[in-house]
């Protein structure tokens, strides 16, 4: 075993009591306990197993050889104290009592002969199984703790996102629309209630150009609405769309005589004829 | 505890506390950071000077009202929104339908919508689409109350990645439906082919 | 959004996200910043790289259990202490007893605990190591009353800085006396092995 094993986590752990907030300079070797200190000395320890491990390091006794008598001594004095200082004796200290004193019984035993290839259990077996393992975890408890820790030694680092309350945008895909579109036809057609005339998308886009063409009030010459380089078919709609902008009353559509360059207007825009 | 000597070393400090803090913190938090009980402007200078390290990068030391903070700028928001996992916002099926029928039936009064919906169409609504930059008013009809007339912006056209609107999903299996409804339109077939 | 060529633009921005995250983000996570569909090795020579654009300041990018993540240096933290109204929780033995018995012999149950402490564990306990987000129960026990079984989280080796419980400090080693007072205990060694 690793002889710095019980050194250091003597030096680890302070059990050394606090008496009237100061700590005692060594625990009292003959166990004597002052009995204002018994139950501050009880609450240091984290059970008996912690307990007995202090008395062990403490008197550097070898855990594997443990002289069960002293030891159950030792024990059994602490619990009579805290008997007799009327503490509310945890069930643990009275089990492992009992448990010291049943090892020291079956050791002043004739121990049984060997059995064959397995050795004679020593009654001290699993005790100091119990004793080693709660050492262990208590060395890995003081390492973790020692280890730098989130919150207390170090701090995340967490950026301000500058436009984290900014509102998203949804998004649309031409998907959603169709859906959109779909729902609502599906609706008229149930209702039967509204006619809906399919009219060419193209020129009711081309509707919406002309009119934003016209949008300030004034007289805007009919040829310099359409746009020749865009092709036939551009033309044919636009015109299309100028039919169903004057059907549809939008514009006003003018000519002073015949032959005559022809203007268009918003309808019921107040421009002055250039 | 590192001892510090050198304006880099407050700055580190003043860096390391200002990446970690959960608000804007104020000249008078700052200084508590330190011994040497600086006066304003010595703390005004690292602030200045810490900032002008941070040039170019993704994160800006910003001075607001409530103190100095550390905060993204934002050019490198899209990278952000990418690791978001929440979806994004959707458009109440009312908003949708009033786009609809403005992209198919532009240009149309509030009125026209209402028809075609069978429901009053809140101004919220219209609203909501002017302020994305998707619709505006293009002209007004000429009837009683002259109601604005709505179309589609360039924007919308964009921002849904058309040329034109031509490029609408053509509703092939809705106009079945239409058909039913209005008389058929064979000509306007052949008019959106000639469009693509 | 700025168009990413060299790789200190894309080390601003993994930067960026890196110093908003407010959890670790791992690898397939950063991915996702990029359309360029980087491999795990670009990405994490672009991490180590950035790593060492952070060495000698208070902030240092940690890759930990969950993913990477910007943590501040210990030295730093007597001053950033100066900034903060309370005091972290300190654990006490009970509680971190507790917790190494469940980092170390996971997954186990409260009656596991019991045992190798040798006192009873209050519901307190384990409630305090579960609130912190350090513990949870992953499943029950086949035995009468089906006891919860207990393990640590990923957010337990974040806040402790470690990758993986096989970076938990090794244990103490006993098993070689254990064997020559036991029967040979084979399976605790190859425990800590495994652990190591």
């Amino acid at each position: 075993m690793e002889s710095a094993l019980p050194v250091e986590m003597a030096e680890q752990d302070d059990h050394r009591p606090r008496i009237y907030g100061e700590r005692l300079a060594v625990m009292p070797k003959d166990l004597y306990i002052p009995p204002d200190a018994l139950e501050i000395i009880l609450e240091s320890f984290e059970g008996p197993l912690d307990l007995l491990l202090y008395l062990i390091r403490k008197a550097n006794i070898d855990v594997l050889d443990i002289p069960m008598a002293a030891l159950t001594r030792q024990y059994l004095s602490y619990v009579e104290a805290m008997r007799q200082g009327n503490l509310e004796l945890a069930a643990e200290y009275l089990l492992m009592a009992a448990m010291l004193i049943e090892i020291k019984s079956r050791m002043l035993l004739p121990r049984p002969p060997r059995v064959h290839e397995g050795e004679a259990e020593d009654p001290r077996a699993e005790l100091v199984r119990r004793l080693l393992e709660y050492e262990q975890m208590k060395a890995a408890a003081a390492k973790l703790d020692a280890q730098p820790q989130a919150l207390r030694d170090y701090e995340w680092v967490t950026v301000w996102i500058a436009d984290e309350l900014a509102q998203r945008q949804p998004e649309v895909g031409l998907e959603d629309l169709r859906l959109a579109w779909s729902q609502l036809m599906k609706q008229a057609r149930m209702t039967q209630h509204h006619k809906i005339t399919r009219e060419e998308l193209s020129v009711r886009e081309h509707m919406a150009l002309i009119l934003r063409r016209l949008s300030g009030g004034a007289f805007v010459a009919f040829d310099t609405l359409f746009d020749v380089a865009a092709g036939v078919p551009s033309l044919v709609v636009s015109f299309l769309a100028m039919l169903e902008l004057a059907r549809e009353q939008l514009v006003d559509i003018t000519q002073s005589a015949a032959l005559a360059p022809i203007y268009v207007k918003l309808a019921n825009a107040n421009a002055i004829h250039p | 505890m590192q001892t510090l000597y050198t304006p880099e070393d407050y700055k580190r400090v003043l860096e390391t506390a200002l990446l970690t803090a959960t608000e804007p913190l104020p000249l008078a938090e700052l200084k508590r950071l330190f011994d040497e009980g600086f006066d304003d402007d010595t703390l005004r200078t690292l602030l200045a000077d810490l900032r002008a390290d941070w040039n170019g990068r993704g994160v800006e030391l910003a001075q607001l009202a409530s103190g100095w903070r550390f905060q993204t700028r934002p050019e490198f928001q899209p990278y952000l929104d990418r690791l978001k996992n929440e979806r994004p916002p959707k458009y109440s099926r009312a908003v949708m339908e009033t786009l609809a029928i403005i992209a198919y039936r532009q240009p149309v009064t509030r009125g026209d919508i209402e028809d075609i919906r069978g429901v009053a169409v809140s101004a919220n609504i219209l609203k909501t689409l002017e302020s994305r930059g998707w619709i505006d008013a293009v002209g007004h009809r000429d009837v009683p109350g002259r109601p604005a007339l709505y179309a589609t912006t360039k924007a919308f056209l964009d921002d849904l990645g058309l040329r034109s609107l031509a490029e609408l999903p053509p509703l092939a299996e809705v106009e079945r439906i239409m058909e039913t409804v209005d008389e058929p339109q064979v000509q306007v077939q052949s008019e959106t082919q000639a469009q693509n």
